[in-house]
């Protein structure tokens, strides 16, 4: 049962269909809106307002998205050389390298088309300062139009009375006015309310997704699987009917699996019978992404929760969903809860409480070098969580995008320290034990 | 017309010129003599002037006759000097006066290797150094070349004669023994490895380049790398596949391009400081 | 008079020492003194000082720290001032501190402030944020209710109302600090040879441990005695240092570019003594005022968003020509994302106006100074070479 | 009788320790790495095995002696058997050079035989007690043997010095690399042969000494389980299941050696690595330097190339340091540049070295404090732990940092992890 099938014989899963198609559509849509007339907006994922942004029919590129294709593509190594010979510094985000390098060489999307120059920047940015640079030097670039939305930083872990209504105010003042402008559509908030009611629906559904994982064994794998869960909540579908759909099929699936007492799907087919529970921490690395899960799978590693998975907004922890009785609040809150937009206890105190809800053997940390929101503070929170649980740690250094910073000797040289060491300390607890 | 030396204190040796420079470095320019001294961890500064008395009693004046005296390289303030150019500076305006077409330099040195762009005229426009970790610089090489027991003038033939040359990615400079003692005893040979070697400093010193956006015209190699035909060779090599189109060259009195413009810059500073009647207060 | 040697020689044992006797003895000398600590760029020293406190800088550790357990707190990739930071706190450099506030700069210091709070759950550890928009009705309102809670925090830690008034004499009191910190930059800015850059940085850095009044009086006697000195002027170029806003370069790093031959007539170190560019009017709603300075007169800097794209590095280019500078050197820490990002931006500006420029990084420990000296004084060299010709 | 054997493949040196069913070792050896790990990890195993014997011995003769003489004698067969495989591998080293010999120098031959028959000459001195060798491989003392006798063999031939060394350096490998003969029994008879007399000073006599020998080498060595780790560990000649990461190996040697120890640092050649351990040896966190030269063995290595110094005149040099030199640079030929610089501004030579040293516990220190700290007890264990100056230092910092603690310093420490494997295999044959 556990043998690995060859990818060629792997199922796809309905699901998996329909967000492939989700994708397909939506690239296609942007690479032909000027034909379809339709305006476009770069923004980012966490903190984005896609349910806003579909009121007035414009359309939603995210500069990530198109980073982490590039990168899973393994087309970003050339695209960061490029940005980096226009004077970007090696040392700093490659997320924004690859984006740049991808613009200067005609920003082709993954349909072989050009995308098209946005007619808006929409900054609206949570969680980290270097989004901030992101649109500046994208502005330099394409010279248009640039709307801000400050969302304060959550530094006493809280959302406080003051910066929503900051947030609000400037979604009132500054956004909306920038919507209706570029877009020619008058703002309509019942439109709004609308939009966030299936956000809330699929919503629903992509939190029982994730907290399938409690079973034993874990029907997903909620890191490297649950990159592709997030794909549509945390992009240019929440809000939508297909969004809704997707989390319905998932949803089925994964009861399924669970029924039949199934592990998670992996690349290589069904993976080996389940033998440590992880919780992870940190965005994954793109570029090896599939020789990087094989470390897992083939040792029977399953993560059970990460907080990657939080970054386009904390659904789980504290409940949080789109309202529509309180539209521009619940947008406002929902730019302030983002996973990096809250401080670092708050961090440490949502591991916790996935390290122990879900049962996990192990706390693993993905420390991204490019990226400061995460890792700055990583270490910290790694020793914290291994005071507070007395479960082991580990910690990689990968990067995002830039193939320079995936060693996979080094990774898998403490992975396999890292399994060795829980090992022992099993047999050692057992020998105690006896 | 000045009679002026250049003098440039190296990590790994100290290069010395006199010249005789006519309208600042704008007309003819005569070569009276030149010399080089490896340091061999001896005293830097004692050997520069050593070194400098020498090539001046070579060139066949005194050194009252020397109108300027130009360091470069590593010795800001040296008492005889009457003045101090950066490498860059230097390597750029020797470059040119060696190579007349060059519109940039490439100075590979014991311990950094540096990109120059530079015009017609020997003014720089560009540059960038190699960083803080020395694998991939001459040392490197010569680290290299003692655990292979050959010696430094071997390097270059033995690479050229490489049929399959080993790839090495970029190795750390002192734990390169373990990789090289390891490559040996898989048997691959002497060539293939410095070949290897090379490509892979090529590659660095290419990606050097492209930082600051060398894409075409001549390129002269300085210092004293500049002399190791298989690096000229990979280096020639590398510059292709990175589809620039770029012409390699070094020059026999590449090591000299340091001193060479330290000495033709002193010229043309003596002739301005000489217009603005403030020589008295330079020297 | 004082000798600028005696000054200078005062201002570097403060700057070399590392477990701030200064500040501790200030805060021994009467009971109930409380001294709050602020990471580098901005924080509203007035309402520190209202409260009769001290404000203390914390600029990392520098080139003589040697960090032992800071590294278990950041990867490699991570610049040094946390980390260093990090040090000064363990090593209970620190202990003396009442409270830490942590700037709205970037990322790094901005986790900080929640480490600081995983580490001192006691102790009043604020990031303070400042708004992004700069619209009074929008920022403006947002910021003063954020110096409000600041104030209420602050009042916490000294054990007292910060009345009005209060921040009304300590806005005068900065506005004086302002006023003389801008004389001394002008003055090396007009005779770079008789301020050397590192005297000006050193008396700077002063500022960060010293009672605004006692800074205040030193620059007065700075500027006296420097104004006396007589030194030969050099034949150097003169050049602006940009990207220092946060972790401090070595000392040796100023040296090595002035020795490299360049006057150094202008920075951007220490922004938190230059950020304001006008003075506070002191009359009214002082919290308003504060804050109407903050939206429509302050610095520019990396960790400040540019609404308007034209303008991005107008600032800069406008200091060239003020200082009367010619050509910008980017010096900036290694891994300092909103420095490294703003960069190419700023430089193309430059760039687009003519203006020399070069880059290089650094880190506060940064010991060799050779190929640094080489970039700079390359540059000084093009220059000097080329200029007139 | 049953043998566990852990075998650690370094980046410099190959360790192997060799031990019986009660967890007691019989035997450590060691030998240089190289490019053959197959070989590497027979030698070391051989010479475990020369210690086993030995071991063995004693054992056999220690119910009847024990004090100073006992221990004379052992170190005197010891040397004695050192002295012989040596022989034989310089009969073998001399068979292979002139196999080597460009038949076209004429007389190199000639003068290859003279500096080998003038080294098997002097080898009886080398392997006397307390005589200095460069060090206690192969290949090192060759190499520097041949060197200096070449340089005169060849000022006195007019043979061209380089071709000598030439020729050596293409035979070294060869001869390193051929696994090692079995024929022990043969090379310990004849050890014995040679201090057999000196028994008599524990009035012991030839046939019970004879004995003795005759049941140490009588006793089956059965290899009931062999454990891998290391820096080669990828490559190691066993299957996966024997090999462990040397993380856990050297976690678990500290603990054997010391119950108490809670952290451990290890600085071999070319990586260091800070381990957390729990009460029961087992790893609870580590941290492990990259690939760089700095802040690892080879770092020393190098400025002692660099200064013409030997590794091992390093640590007392910097002992005589006054003060200690801040050396900045990170990177390894950096420092070296470095240290040239502050040399020629008139810094002592032994105050750099101290900087140096302090340089590289700094760079340790601070992978110890990614690991977690330092927590008693503190174990420092691999090849810098030999180095007196690095030991001064990293004493220093502890206690600056971390207060009083009790630290650790095997003489055997280099057998860390290969200890820590011979418990695996113990342990893997237990259950
Ligand atoms: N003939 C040669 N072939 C190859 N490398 C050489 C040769 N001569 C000198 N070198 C190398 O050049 C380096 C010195 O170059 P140089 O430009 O003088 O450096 P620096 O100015 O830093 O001293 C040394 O590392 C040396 O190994
Ligand atoms: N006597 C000594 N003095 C100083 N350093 C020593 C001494 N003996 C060994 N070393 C150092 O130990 C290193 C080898 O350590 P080792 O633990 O054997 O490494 P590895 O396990 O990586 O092979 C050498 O690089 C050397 O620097
Ligand atoms: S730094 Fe991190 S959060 Fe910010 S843009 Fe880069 S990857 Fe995204
Ligand atoms: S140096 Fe730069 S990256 Fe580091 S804390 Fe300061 S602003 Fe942030
Ligand atoms: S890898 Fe080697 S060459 Fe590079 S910094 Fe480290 S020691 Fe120096």
């Amino acid at each position: 049962m556990s043998a690995a099938k060859s990818p060629a014989e792997v199922v796809k899963e309905p699901s998996m269909l329909k967000q492939k198609a989700m994708i397909a559509d939506n690239y296609d849509k942007l690479t032909r809106a000027k034909e379809l007339g339709l305006k476009v907006s770069s923004t980012y994922v966490p903190g984005n307002l896609n349910e806003l942004l579909m009121c007035f029919g414009i359309l939603n590129n995210l500069p990530e998205i198109n980073a982490i294709q590039n990168g899973m593509r393994k087309l970003s190594g050339k695209l960061i050389a490029d940005a980096e010979k226009m004077g970007l510094s090696e040392d700093v985000c490659t997320y924004v390298k690859a984006d740049l390098g991808h613009m200067a060489k005609g920003a082709i999307a993954p349909n072989g088309k050009p995308m098209p120059v946005p007619d808006l920047l929409l900054l609206s940015y949570t969680g980290c300062f270097t989004f901030m640079k992101w649109f500046e030097l994208l502005r330099d670039q394409y010279g248009c139009r640039t709307v801000m939305l400050h969302v304060p930083y959550e530094g006493d872990g809280k959302a406080t009375k003051n910066m929503r209504d900051y947030v609000v105010k400037q979604l009132k003042d500054e956004v909306i006015p920038a919507l209706e402008e570029i877009s020619g559509v008058k703002f309509d908030i019942d439109r709004l309310r609308e939009n966030l009611r299936r956000s809330a629906a699929a919503e629903e559904n992509f939190v029982w997704v994730l907290e399938s994982a409690k079973n034993r064994p874990s029907p997903i794998d909620a890191y490297f699987g649950g990159v592709f869960y997030i794909g549509p909540i945390f992009t240019a579908f929440r809000g939508t009917d297909e969004a809704v759909e997707y989390y319905r099929l998932l949803r089925q699936e994964i009861e399924q699996r669970i029924a039949a007492g199934k592990g998670p799907v992996t690349p290589d087919g069904e993976m080996a019978a389940e033998k440590y529970r992880f919780v992870v921490e940190g965005p994954p690395n793109w570029t090896s992404f599939r020789d990087f899960w094989r470390m897992f799978y083939e040792e029977g590693a399953v993560v059970v929760a990460s907080t990657y998975t939080k970054v386009g907004g904390v659904y789980d922890y504290d409940g949080f969903r789109h309202d529509p009785e309180r539209p521009l609040e619940s947008l406002a809150d929902y730019c302030l809860g983002c996973y990096t937009n809250r401080n670092l206890p708050m961090r440490v105190d949502m591991i916790q409480h996935y390290m122990e809800a879900y049962q996990a053997d192990g706390f693993l940390v993905n420390s991204i070098k490019s990226c400061n929101s995460f890792s700055a503070g990583q270490l910290m929170m790694m020793r914290e969580i291994e005071k507070r649980t007395g479960k082991p740690a580990a910690f990689i250094e990968t990067d995002l995008v830039d193939p320079r910073y995936f060693s996979p000797a080094n990774v898998k040289n403490r992975l396999e320290s890292y399994f060795q060491m829980i090992d022992q300390k099993r047999r050692g607890g057992a020998h105690r034990a006896a | 017309m000045a009679i002026t030396a250049g003098i440039d204190v190296g990590t790994g040796a100290i290069k010395a010129v006199v010249f005789e420079v006519e309208n600042g470095g704008r007309g003819e320019i005569k070569w009276l003599s030149k010399r080089t001294e490896k340091i061999r961890r001896r005293d830097q500064h004692k050997l520069a002037h050593d070194t400098f008395k020498d090539v001046v009693g070579e060139a066949g004046v005194t050194e009252g006759d020397i109108a300027y005296t130009a360091t470069t390289g590593e010795a800001e303030n040296l008492a005889f000097a009457t003045g101090h150019f950066y490498s860059m500076t230097t390597h750029a305006r020797g470059g040119v006066h060696l190579k007349p077409s060059s519109r940039a330099v490439l100075d590979i040195g014991a311990l950094h290797g540096r990109a120059i762009t530079v015009d017609g005229r020997g003014k720089v426009l560009g540059y960038r150094m190699t960083s803080q970790c020395a694998s991939g610089s001459g040392q490197f090489l010569e680290n290299i070349a003692r655990y292979l027991g050959i010696t430094q003038d071997e390097i270059g033939p033995l690479s050229l004669q490489a049929d399959d040359p080993e790839k090495v990615s970029s190795i750390c400079a002192v734990l390169a023994e373990t990789d090289v003692i390891n490559m040996v005893s898989r048997q691959i040979s002497t060539s293939n490895i410095l070949k290897g070697i090379h490509l892979s400093m090529a590659t660095r010193l290419v990606k050097l380049l492209r930082v600051i956006k060398v894409t075409e015209g001549d390129l002269l190699l300085t210092g004293g790398l500049a002399l190791d035909v298989g690096l000229l060779a990979a280096l020639k090599e590398t510059i292709a596949d990175f589809k620039i189109d770029v012409n390699a060259f070094s020059h026999p009195d590449s090591i000299y391009a340091g001193a060479i413009g330290a000495a033709i810059w002193g010229a043309f500073r003596h002739e301005k400081l000489a217009q603005l009647g403030q020589l008295a207060k330079a020297s | 008079m004082q000798q600028v040697s005696e000054i200078i020689d005062y201002c570097q044992t403060l700057y070399e020492d590392l477990s701030f006797a200064a500040a501790r003895e200030w805060k021994a000398a009467e009971q109930g003194r409380k001294v709050v600590g602020y990471m580098p760029v901005y924080v509203p020293r007035e309402l520190i000082h209202a409260g009769g406190m001290l404000p203390l800088g914390i600029l990392g550790g520098g080139e003589d720290l040697e960090v032992i357990h800071g590294d278990a707190y950041y990867q490699s990739y991570i610049c040094r001032i946390p980390r260093s930071t990090v040090e000064l706190a363990v090593s209970k450099r620190l202990d003396f501190v009442d409270g830490m506030l942590f700037p709205s700069i970037c990322d790094v210091i901005r986790n900080l402030s929640g480490m600081w709070k995983l580490m001192y759950p006691e102790l009043y550890v604020r990031y303070f944020d400042v708004p992004q928009n700069y619209k009074d009705e929008i920022g403006g309102n947002y910021y003063v209710h954020e110096l409000q809670e600041l104030r209420q925090g602050l009042e916490g830690i000294c054990g007292r109302t910060i009345s009005d008034d209060d921040i009304r004499r300590s806005i005068a009191v900065y506005n004086e600090n302002r006023r003389l910190v801008n004389a001394v930059y002008d003055f090396r800015a007009r005779e770079p040879w008789k301020a050397p850059s590192w005297h000006v940085y050193l008396l700077m850095r002063a500022g960060m441990i010293l009672p605004v009044e006692a800074h205040s009086q030193l620059l007065q006697d700075y500027l006296a005695a420097a104004a006396a000195d007589d030194q030969p002027m050099r034949d150097n170029c003169r050049v602006i240092l940009q990207g220092m806003f946060c972790e401090q370069p070595p000392l040796n790093l100023i040296k090595s570019i002035e020795f490299a031959g360049c006057y150094i007539v202008d920075d951007d170190c220490m922004l938190v003594g230059r950020w304001l560019l006008r003075a506070v009017p002191a009359a009214g709603d002082p919290i308003a005022n504060l804050a109407r300075a903050f939206l429509k007169y302050s610095t520019e800097t990396a960790a400040k968003y540019e609404p308007d794209g034209s303008r991005k590095g107008r600032y800069l280019i406008e200091a060239v020509r003020q200082r009367g500078a010619e050509g910008v050197i980017f010096a900036a820490p290694s891994f300092c994302d909103p420095a490294l990002l703003d960069r190419p931006m700023l430089a193309n500006a430059l760039t687009r106006e003519n203006i020399p420029h070069i880059s290089f990084k650094y880190a506060e420990n940064s010991g060799q100074m050779q190929p640094i000296r080489e970039q700079a004084g390359t540059f000084a060299d093009s220059i000097k070479l080329w200029s007139e010709a | 009788m049953k043998c566990y054997i852990g075998i650690d493949l370094g980046s410099t040196t190959t360790k192997a320790v060799l031990m019986d069913e009660n967890y007691e070792v019989l035997g450590q050896g060691i030998t240089n790495s190289r490019s053959n790990y197959d070989t590497a990890a027979a030698v070391a195993k051989q010479e475990a095995r020369v210690g086993a014997r030995l071991t063995l011995f004693g054992r056999g003769l220690g119910n009847a002696v024990t004090g100073d003489a006992m221990a004379d004698l052992m170190e005197d067969l010891e040397l004695s058997i050192r002295l012989e495989q040596f022989l034989e591998q310089l009969a073998d080293l001399r068979e292979t050079c002139k196999s080597h010999a460009e038949p076209k120098a004429s007389g190199l031959r000639e003068a290859l035989d003279e500096v080998f028959g003038r080294i098997e000459a002097e080898a009886p001195g080398l392997f006397q007690r307390g005589a200095k060798r460069k060090s206690d491989f192969f290949r090192d003392i060759a190499g520097s043997r041949v060197m200096q006798i070449g340089e005169d063999v060849a000022k006195e031939t007019g043979i061209s010095f380089d071709t000598l060394l030439n020729t050596y350096d293409k035979s070294i490998i060869d001869v390193e690399n051929r696994p090692p003969d079995g024929g022990l029994a043969e090379k310990f008879r004849r050890g014995l042969a040679r201090v057999i007399e000196r028994a008599s000073a524990l009035h012991l006599s030839e046939e019970t000494v004879q004995a003795a020998m005759r049941e140490a080498l009588d006793v089956d060595l059965e290899e009931a389980y062999v454990v891998g780790t290391g820096y080669g560990r990828v490559t190691l000649p066993f299957p996966k299941e024997q090999i462990r990461s040397e993380i856990l190996c050297h976690g678990l040697g500290a603990h054997v050696m010391y119950a108490k120890t809670r952290t451990v640092l290890d600085i071999g050649g070319q990586d260091t690595k800070a381990i957390q351990v729990d009460a029961e040896g087992i790893v609870e966190n580590f941290q492990m330097n990259d690939r760089c030269a700095a802040g690892c063995g080879r770092y020393l290595g190098y400025i002692a190339d660099e200064m013409n110094m030997g590794l091992h005149e390093l640590g007392p040099m910097a002992m005589k340091a006054t003060k200690s030199v801040r050396i900045n640079s990170t990177c390894t030929v950096f420092a070296g540049a470095e240290f040239r610089d502050r040399l020629a501004l008139g810094e002592k030579r032994e105050d750099i070295l101290a900087g140096l040293h302090r340089a590289i516990i700094l760079r340790a220190m601070s992978i110890v404090s990614r690991s977690g700290g330092i927590t008693d007890e503190f174990t420092f264990t691999g090849g810098v732990a030999n180095n007196e100056a690095a030991v001064r230092e990293l004493k220093k910092v502890v206690q600056e940092n971390y207060g009083d603690m009790t630290i650790n310093i095997d003489p055997a420490s280099i057998y860390t992890g290969a200890l820590g494997a011979a418990t695996f295999a113990r342990r893997a044959l237990e259950s």
